[in-house]
This record gives C-alpha cells, structure tokens and sequence, in this order.
C-alpha cells in the first residue's frame, strides 16, 4: 500500500519502529494503568485518582520529543503519560496511587498524581492551577543563563489558561525569548464548565500573537503530529527563537477524578463520539497499515504490560506507608537536603 | 425545626436569600450544571437561570474582582472559592479592594458581597484541599470572617452575611458538611455576626475553639465529665473578624481556665489572638496558664491517612488529655 | 483650504464648534492643573502629584464620547483629563492635591490622584494596578443584568496589561460580551521599564484577538481620532455586540511622579521629540484652521483657565484639613451608608 | 566599622553577594537603568549586566513565579516586590509554591530564593505605600520572614537570607532606609536567621518590638530611664519566622513586665503571637499583665499628614506612657 511506496510520515520525523512501538507502548501503559487505577479506587484500595484516558496522543506525542536527562518537564495532574515517557516506571506511579513512604512525587505527602522527581527533571507541581506556568520560564531563563542546551516544556489544560499566572508566565517568556514550550491539552472541558464559558475563542492558540510567540494547534489524536509540532517547537528554542504555545485538541474520555460525576454535565453520546478518536486505536492502525505491528504482537504486548501493571499493583501495595513520625520533618531543609 | 446537615442548611439558605432578592447573583467555578464540587448550588442554575448563577472562568482573582464590581453597581454577588486552599490569587482582590473600598472612599463607596470557601482538613484532601485560611483574613481591617460548625449557624450566618453591607469571607468547614447534623429553625432566621455562642455551659474550664475542632471538643468535654466530672464551658467564636471578646473573657473570668483549641498551623494562627487578649484583660483571674493547641507548624495535612491522622490527632485523646490537664493545674 | 470644501472632521463625527471648544477646554485645563501642581509640590505644599501632560488627547478624546450621569468611569492616577471630562471641577482636583477634609476621592486618605466620586460615577481605585479591570467587567455585567442603557470605561497604561487581573477582566468580559471599554494609554514607559521589557509586541491591541474582542490602534495625540474609536466602542457595547480594546499610543512628558527622576531611563531628546506632537497644539491648529478658534480668543481662554486653576488652587488651600478623630470611621458601614 | 545607612547597607551587602556569587540575579519592576525607586539597585545593571538584572513586566505573581522557576534550576533569584503593599498578587506563589516546595516533595526540591520588599509607613505614603504584611506571611510554615531595623542588622540579616537554602521574606521598613544610621562590620558579617537581639537592656520591663518601632521605642526608653530611672531592656525581634522565643522568654522572666509593640494594625498581628507566648510559657512569673500597643485596627495609613500622624502617634509619648504605666503597675 502507499505506505510502502511513498515515505511514511514516521520515516519524514526520523522515528525508527523501535521508536513508535515505544510511544506505543507508553500510550498503552497509561490506558492500563488508568483503568486498572480505577479499579482499585472502586476496591476502596486508593481514596482518590485521576483519569487520562483520550489524552495519551497528545501526551506521549509531545512528551517523547524532548530528551530525557536533559530537557526539564512540569506536567500537571493529567500528565500520567508524560511522567511515563519522562522516566516514571507502574510501580513509581502506584507508590503514589497508594501514598506510600517511597512514593517518588511526595512519599505520599500529596495526592496522587501530583507529579515531581528532581533526578529525572520532573518539577513538582501542587493543585493549584497554572502556579507552575512561570515556574517553567524561570527555569528557562536559568537554562539560557547557564548555557544549557535545554528545553522546558509545561503542560496544562484549557482551563489553566484562564490563571493570571498563565498570562504572566507566557509574557515573560516571550520577551526574553526563552527555550520554553507550552503545551495545552484542550478536552473542552474544565472539570464541568465548557470551553465556551471559559474563553470567547475557538482555539487557545490564538492567544500566542497577542505575547509575540507562534501558537500551533494540533489534533491530539495523532500522537505522530504532537510529536512534530513538539520536535519543531524543540529546534525553535534551542536555536534561541524563543517560546511556542501548542494547543493540543483532545478529550477527556473519563470523570474529572474519582470524586466527580461528568454525567451532570455532559452526556454519554458525546462521550461515546469522541470515544471514536482513541489516541491509541488511531496509532495502531497506523503501525499495522505500515507492517509494524498485528494483532498478535498486540496482543502480546497488552499481555505484557498488564503483566507489568498488576506486578506494579501488588507490589506498591505491600511497600511501606510513611511513618508518621516523619510529618514534621522537610518544612525548611535538612543537613542532607539542597 | 427540623433536623438537617450543615450542606443543606447551607443550600436552604442560600436558595431562599436567591429566591427573596434577584439582586443576588452566585459566581464561582463548576456552580452551574455540576452544582459545585459539594453540590451546595445543585439545581440553583435551573431555578435562577444562567444570568444568576454563573460558571465562571478557572481565575479567582477575577471572580472576586468582578463580584467586586458588581457589589459596586448595586448587585449582591455571592462569589463561592472552590476550595479554600485556592483562595490565594485572590488576596489581593480581597485585601486591597473589597476590604478597603469603603474605608479609602471616607464611607463613599460601600463593598455587599459573600466569599464562600470550603476550608479545613480531615477528608483526605492533602496540602492543597485541607487550608485553613481564617488566620490571614481575620487580620484584615474592612472584611468579615464568619465560620459556623452548625447547621443552624451556618443558615443564621449565612443570612446574616448576605444581608450585610460589608464584604464577608464565609468560611465552611467541609468536613462538616456531612459529618454534622442538627436542628435548623424554620423560617428567616438570621444569626448576628461577632456574637460568639456558648455551646457547652461548664465551671471547670473555658474552652475556645471554632470550626470543626468545635466538634471534638464538645465530644472530648462530654467523655471528661462523664469519666471525672470535669465541666468544660466551650465556647464557638463562630466569628473570627470581628471577634466577640466579651463573651470570652466573660466565660474564661468564670472558669478561671483557658484553652485555645484550634486547627490551623498553630503559630501566628487566629488562636494566639484570643490567647492575647485573655492575657491582657484577663490574666490576674486566671488560675493556670493560657494553653492552646493548633495543628503542627507544616503546610496543611498530608495525604497519606497516617500522616493526616497525625495532624488531626497528634496522640490519642489530645484534647480530652489537654482539657483534664488544664482543669487539674 | 480643504476643510472648507469638504466635510469636516468634527462635522463627519457629529460634534459641534461648541462640543469641540468644550474639548479644548478640558484639554488646557488638564495641562494647567498639572503645571500647577507641579508648582505646589515644588513649593512643598504638595507633597505627591501625578503628572498628565501628554495624555490630554487620549484623555478627553475617549472620556468625551461617554455620557456623564450614565455611563461608569474606572480612571486609574494619570487620568486627570478623564475625571474632567466626568465632572470633577478643579477645586475638587485641588481638594485631592491638599488632602483636604472635603476631597471627594477619599477626604484625604488616599494619595492624591487616586480617583472616585459614586454621585458622578467615578469608580474609586486603589495604587494597585490593574485591579479595577474585573471591577469594570463586574459592573458592566450588572448593567446588563439590570438592562441599563449604559457601559463601563476603564482606562490602564501598557504597564498594567501584564497583571494577572487585566487577563481575567477581558476574559470575563468578552465571554459575556459585556458593554465594557477597555482603553489602553500606551506611553512606552512603565514608570522605568520601557514597552519593549513589557511585552514582546508592538501593539497591546493585538492581544483583543486572544480574547475574542476588537483591537483598536489609535493615535492619542489626535484627540477626534480617540473619541471616534471610543464613539464606535460605545455604539458597539451598547449593540450588545461586547467590549473593545483601544490602544491609544502616547506619551508621558513629565516624570512618572513628583517622585521620579526619569532622566535615569530616557534621554532629553527623546522627550523633546515627543512634544512636538503635543495633542493640545495639534488640536489648536485644527481649531484656527476651521475658523473655530484664533490666537485672541485662545488667549482669553488660556486665562481664563489659568484664573480659574488660580482660584480653585486658593480656596482648596484655605479648606479644612481631615480632622484625626474622623481616622477610625469607615472600615464598616456606618448608619447612613451603603 | 563605618557608619552608614540602611540603605546603603542594603546596597553595599546586595552588591557584595552578587558580585561573589554568579548564581544570583535580581529581578523586580524598575530594578535596572532606575536602580529601584529607593535606588537600591542603582548602578547594578552597569556592573552586572541585563542578564543578572532584570527589569521584569508589572506582574508580582510572575516575578516570583519566574523566581521560584529560577530557584530550582540552580540560581539564587533575589526577587524585589517595589512596595510591600504590592505583594499581594504574588501571595499564592509565594504560600503555595516557594513556601511548600520543599515540604511537598519530602525535602527532594528546594526553593533558595530571597524575596525583598520595602513596608512600613509613615513616609506619607498612604493607604497603599505604607502596609506591614509581616503578620500575614510569618503564619506560613516553610517561609522564613526577617525584619532588620539597623544597617548593621540589615546588612548581616541579608547575606544569612541570600545564603539559606530556604525561601526568605526579606522586610525593609522603608522610614528606616534613610532615618536610620550606624556602624555595620566590615566584611563578611552575617547575622544568623531566628535570632532576637537586646538592643537596649534594662531590668524594669521589656519591650518586644521590630522594625521602625525598635527606634520609637529606644528613643522612648532612654527618655524615660533619663527622667525617672526606668530601665527598659528591649529585644528586638529581627526574624518573625522562626520566632527566637528564647530570649523573649529569657528578657522577660528578668523583668517580669511585658511590652509588645508593633506598627501593624494590632488585631491578628504579629504582636499576639509574641504575647500569646509570654501568657502560655511566663505568665505566673509576670508581674502585670502583658500589654499590646499595635496600629489601630483600619486598613494601613490615610495620606493626609494629620490622619497619617494619629497611626504613628495616636497620643503624645504613647509608647513613653505605656512604658512608664507598665512599670508602674
Ligand atoms: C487555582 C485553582 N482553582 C481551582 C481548582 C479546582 N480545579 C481542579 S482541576 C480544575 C479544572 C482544570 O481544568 P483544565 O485546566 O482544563 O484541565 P483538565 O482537568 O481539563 O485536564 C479545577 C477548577 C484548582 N485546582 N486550582
Ligand atoms: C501591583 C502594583 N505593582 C507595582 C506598582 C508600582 N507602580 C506604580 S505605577 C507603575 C507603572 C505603571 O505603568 P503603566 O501601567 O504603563 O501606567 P503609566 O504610569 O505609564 O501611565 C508601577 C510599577 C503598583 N502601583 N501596583
Ligand atoms: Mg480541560
Ligand atoms: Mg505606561
């Protein structure tokens, strides 16, 4: 098939089918780990989490165009698939799910899902919105400053958009033209308040004129198109022309969290629709289309990474909670600590 | 009267205010369609429509700030904080504006308007879901702080600070809103701002707490007398700002004993004013040092159930243990 | 000459010799009033002033097109021509400039400047910036809930739209197609920073865009220019069709404050360069050009005003100073108010 | 030893630090070609360039948001807020994020950054250029909050604050910057955050005070020893956050009298936790009861000089007659 005569959008990004069958696989790890999640959240085993399903595309896409160990990541609660391609393994997240001792985010001290690793360059985030947004252009000015080749790129949702901080953030790193990337998973919804009522434009990315950086939306389904606006918006910033906002069209397939019930405020043929545009059902066409992929691998790998997931479950669950002796130690730094 | 939780009261309240005054517009995140988080607006968009009750942008400064304006254009806006803990971009709309708009005008301009934020821990909310913020607001000249631990209180206050011509930081303690039931008169009543509430009448020792704490003193107070006869008067301050310090120097004069029982991060807390002010004007009639207990000087509960379990309950029976002590100095 | 033949300005915009005389007069009074409480404050009678020369244009372009008694004014420091044009008569100024008992802004409690007059509509700010942009989406919102014929103005320098607030104002507004006017006074400088450390745009109007709402450019010097822009945004508000963002490009002439020493960020030159664009001559010209005016009867005017600011600054003087017992009244409502 | 300015010892150890350090950088409205609007800075930007000097948009939430950002990526960020009163913005970056970094991640992230903003009043700067805000920042666990009233403090007080690993609120009462004048150690002085000092000693009464304060009430005190023999010993608290209870417990037990005086509006303010300490740790070794003089309870200082003038002086020699009745008592 065409495929095979013309080159593949794949072979255009120089990605190599080891290179896809890993975003695939960290596509698929995150759907596993968000249901199996649930289900423990059903169990009475975790009080409290949160869904990624229908943004891995937009996720994994973006995320697996920045360089592990060099490049800086501040994801935000919805990130389980960044935090994945970013160095987080099933049993670091499940240490979290399950506020354990060793949990690497918090040791439990945070929700689950409130993300952070200083070895693996992932910035800690908190809940409130959009605080993180000029986090990510300090730590590119102090990058610039430094002379690194690096990038940081912060993720948030449509909402976030909305924060003073938000505004701030962009601004600043506009005019000092900093290697920063925003990246906007826009699912139309901030927790039940629609997109209508949350700004008057149709794409977040028209927001990017208004500070001096280009705004570049993408369909967040096509994990290979969130990894080129990613790869170009990389090249832009470590070749010193500053910032890009990408706007990344996705859905969130499931509630809020554990806590929110999204029948108040949407109904299930819209959920079912969007269901349509699975991120990671589009992605295995495509590696199948293009003799990378069947349905047995597949099924293999599912086997595999479910394998993988329920070994993570087990055990998290049998690791360590905090002592509570501990509570009062880290509110100001230790010999060992800075 | 009729028996209730602190949410309904709470919804009750606000529905009825809604229905006797179309000036009173609710602005806040999720409290349309979704009700808010805590369902307290659930069903209020279709009973008011969508002009009066507004899901407005995820940016709380600008919530506050455009309630502002509407105050100052003739409408009653009741701005609702999702949770308290993310009150903080608004400080400046609250402290710089609504709170000094009168004061800075000479009287001129005038500032009706409600901030409601769920606040306080022990429901698993972790750092950012479990605030205390009284503290920070109290200290603040030109606002109100209002904190009721009952349903009827949280119905008679709620009124109270709708009806008010100053702005008013309404503070509910979100583990009360289910946990904590009780009768609620029937009808328009209203519930005076800066009048604290003897809640429990005792001899032995003065107890002075608000919020959800309230409860765990009156369950403490209660175990202590029926174990060793040791009567705790307590005493609800339900308003922070302004505080009724007659009532509580008038009980602590009684008992000669006073206990400050608070949750929030003890230092620099709302307690150590109440334990100044007993030291000023009342510390010759005291029989036993001033003691309080506030939370663990850290940033809010930790998630983990180990960890908030310590903050709530730093060792068994604390209080009951820290009010026996107190009475036996 | 051409303005014969043809329509004239004015005459397109629908302003009459005597609504133009009334511009000019506002204009020159401005500029007076400022001279003058320059003077003051070298005289050490007042101790802060806030200069306005330059933005008489601007000021009394847009502020004229608004209808005293319905519409809402939200001024910030520098609008000295705008409260004006609302109806504060030049002893009041003064009352403000001496911190008098009777200074309708705040009986001497505020620095002078700091505006606000609920009988005129003059909505009181603080030193604060940008946090009367909400107010003034917030009381545009009650108008429309109380379907008043009316809209909200409010004016903020290009320093002002970095702030958090200004982003949540034209956000809220433009999602409620609030009858609100946004009306920038770009003057280059942010006290110090300079428009180029501020932003990374040229224009502050390209952020309308972002917003959903319209982006006027305008230059402030051409006081018909401003009040056309302003015009057209209030035909438009009160069409229901939303707020408007007007950039008017000016210039500040004097320090940021009696308090500034702005010879530390910009040069003579620079300052000498933008006076030759003074909106008051420009206007002047126009005047004697359409036969509205000549060099006598701008003489007698001149005088006038000056008599007037003379006299106002006389009796503001001799004004009762606020007395102390009053320093506790007003943190709440007292019986007579709200 | 040379005698200099607040100001100027502010500058000097500001400059010292920089030019020692390359990971710091200054960030702030104005800081650059202006040097800041009470020239702190002035002349920075010539001597360390625009990378290391930033004059940043008029946005305090995004200064110590970029801050934090800096913080943690290696550099030691001293962000300038050009007035107290304007730090409100920026109040959730600071609570939520410099405050709790370290905290949430278990001590694995950490925020070394130092956040500089002239208070106090008194200098005609009305109700927006003349706030304390040290009451609302000292309450947050995580925030170390420091208050140097002499140039000798000042410069000492800033190295320790540059050189902690933890976020500092750094608080310059701005009447003191030019007022205020003394010998500062040459060198590489560095005074030790949580520290109180005795800037006076005396046996009859102890005064607890900060800021400009310190100065009214030493100018008070040996006005008052010279005319009637009474000797004030005066602590001088310098770091709100951690609060050195030691030697404000130690003064106080040695003269058993205890003064607390602060500029802040006195409801909730920093003065009650001091007093509220004294009442729980000292109070049976008191002699009278402890007394608060704070600000009165209105939003900060009006402009005009008599209004501005009943806040710093509400009577005549108020600190002088409150010292003198608390001896008496
Ligand atoms: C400052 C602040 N305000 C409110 C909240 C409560 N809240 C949590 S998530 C959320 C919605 C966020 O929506 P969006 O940014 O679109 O991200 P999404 O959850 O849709 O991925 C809200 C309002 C918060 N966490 N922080
Ligand atoms: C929140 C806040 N931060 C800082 C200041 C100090 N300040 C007063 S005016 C000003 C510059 C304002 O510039 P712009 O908005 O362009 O108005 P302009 O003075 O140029 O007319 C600054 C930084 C303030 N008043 N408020
Ligand atoms: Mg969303
Ligand atoms: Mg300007």
């Amino acid at each position: 098939m065409s495929a095979q005569v013309t080159e593949a959008p794949h072979e255009a990004l120089g990605l190599s089918p080891v290179d896809l069958l890993r975003m695939h696989r960290h596509m698929l790890t995150a759907r596993l780990i968000d249901e199996a999640s649930l289900r423990q959240n059903r169990m009475g085993r975790a009080p409290f989490v949160v869904p990624v399903s229908g943004h891995e595309g937009c996720q994994i896409g973006t995320a697996s165009a920045l360089r592990p160990g060099t490049d800086v990541w501040l994801p935000y609660y919805r990130d389980l698939g960044v935090v994945l391609v970013a160095g987080l393994s099933p049993y670091e997240i499940f240490l979290g799910v399950f506020s354990k001792a060793d949990d690497p985010s918090s040791g439990g001290r945070q929700m689950p899902s409130h993300w952070g690793s200083k070895q693996l360059g992932i910035v800690s985030h908190s809940s409130p919105i959009a605080t993180q947004i000029p986090h990510a252009a300090g730590i590119a000015y102090a990058m610039r400053y430094r002379d690194e080749d690096a990038v940081a790129a912060v993720w948030f949702g449509e909402g976030a958009t909305s924060e003073g901080d938000w505004h701030e953030g962009l601004n600043f790193a506009a005019i000092h033209h900093l290697p920063v990337i925003f990246v906007c998973e826009n699912n139309e919804y901030a927790i039940s308040v629609p997109q209508d009522k949350q700004m008057a434009v149709r794409d977040v990315a028209t927001r990017a004129a208004g500070y001096g950086m280009p705004g570049v939306v993408v369909d967040g389904s096509d994990v290979l198109a969130c990894y080129e606006v990613m790869r170009d918006a990389l090249a832009r910033a470590l070749a010193g022309e500053g910032p890009t906002l990408i706007e990344c069209k996705t859905y969130r397939y499931l509630p809020h969290t554990s806590d929110d019930d999204d029948k108040t405020y949407r109904s299930r043929e819209e959920v079912a629709e969007h269901r349509h545009h699975d991120p990671i059902d589009r992605f295995t066409t495509y590696l199948i289309e293009h003799d990378l992929f069947d349905h047995e691998r597949m099924q293999a790998m599912h086997d595999e990474v479910k394998g993988e997931v329920e070994a993570a479950i087990a055990a998290a669950w049998d690791a360590a909670d905090p002592d509570p002796a501990t509570v009062l130690r880290h509110v100001f730094a230790e010999q060992d600590d800075r | 009267m009729s028996a209730t939780n602190v949410v309904t009261a709470i919804r009750d309240a606000l529905h009825g205010e809604m229905a006797a005054d179309d000036r009173l517009v609710l602005l806040g995140e999720d409290v349309g369609a979704r009700g808010g988080v805590f369902k307290v607006t659930q069903g209020f968009v279709d009973d008011f429509g969508e002009q009066r009750v507004i899901d407005t942008p995820l940016a709380e400064s600008g919530i506050v700030g455009v309630a502002i304006g509407m105050a100052l254009h003739g409408l009653i806006p009741i701005a609702e904080i999702e949770f308290a803990d993310f009150i903080h971009p608004a400080f400046d709309q609250i402290v710089s504006e609504a709170a000094r708009m009168r004061y800075r005008t000479n009287g001129d301009w005038g500032c009706p308007m409600v901030i409601r934020a769920p606040c306080g821990g022990g429901i698993h909310g972790a750092l950012y879901h479990s605030q205390s913020i009284e503290a920070f607001y109290a200290h603040v000249p030109g606002l109100k702080v209002v904190m009721p631990s009952t349903p009827a209180d949280a119905a008679g206050l709620l009124r109270a600070a709708i009806r008010d011509p100053d702005p008013v930081l309404f503070l509910e303690h979100k583990k009360s809103y289910r946990a904590v039931s009780g009768e609620v008169p029937e009808g328009d009543h209203v519930e005076p701002i800066g009048v604290a509430d003897i809640k429990r009448a005792g001899t032995d020792l003065t107890v002075i707490t608000y919020g959800y704490e309230l409860h765990r003193c009156l369950e403490a107070a209660d175990r202590l007398a029926a174990d060793e006869g040791i009567e705790a008067e307590i005493v609800d301050v339900r308003t922070l700002a302004p505080l009724d310090t007659a009532t509580i120097l008038a009980s602590v004069r009684s008992t000669s004993r006073a206990l400050v029982v608070y949750e929030d991060n003890r230092t620099y807390g709302a307690g150590a004013e109440i334990a100044a002010t007993v030291a000023e004007e009342a510390m010759f009639e005291l029989d036993a040092p001033i003691v309080r207990v506030g939370g663990p000087d850290i940033p809010a509960m930790p998630y983990a159930a180990a960890l908030e379990h310590y903050y709530t309950e730093p060792s068994p029976d604390h209080l009951y243990v820290a009010m026996r002590e107190l009475a036996r100095f």
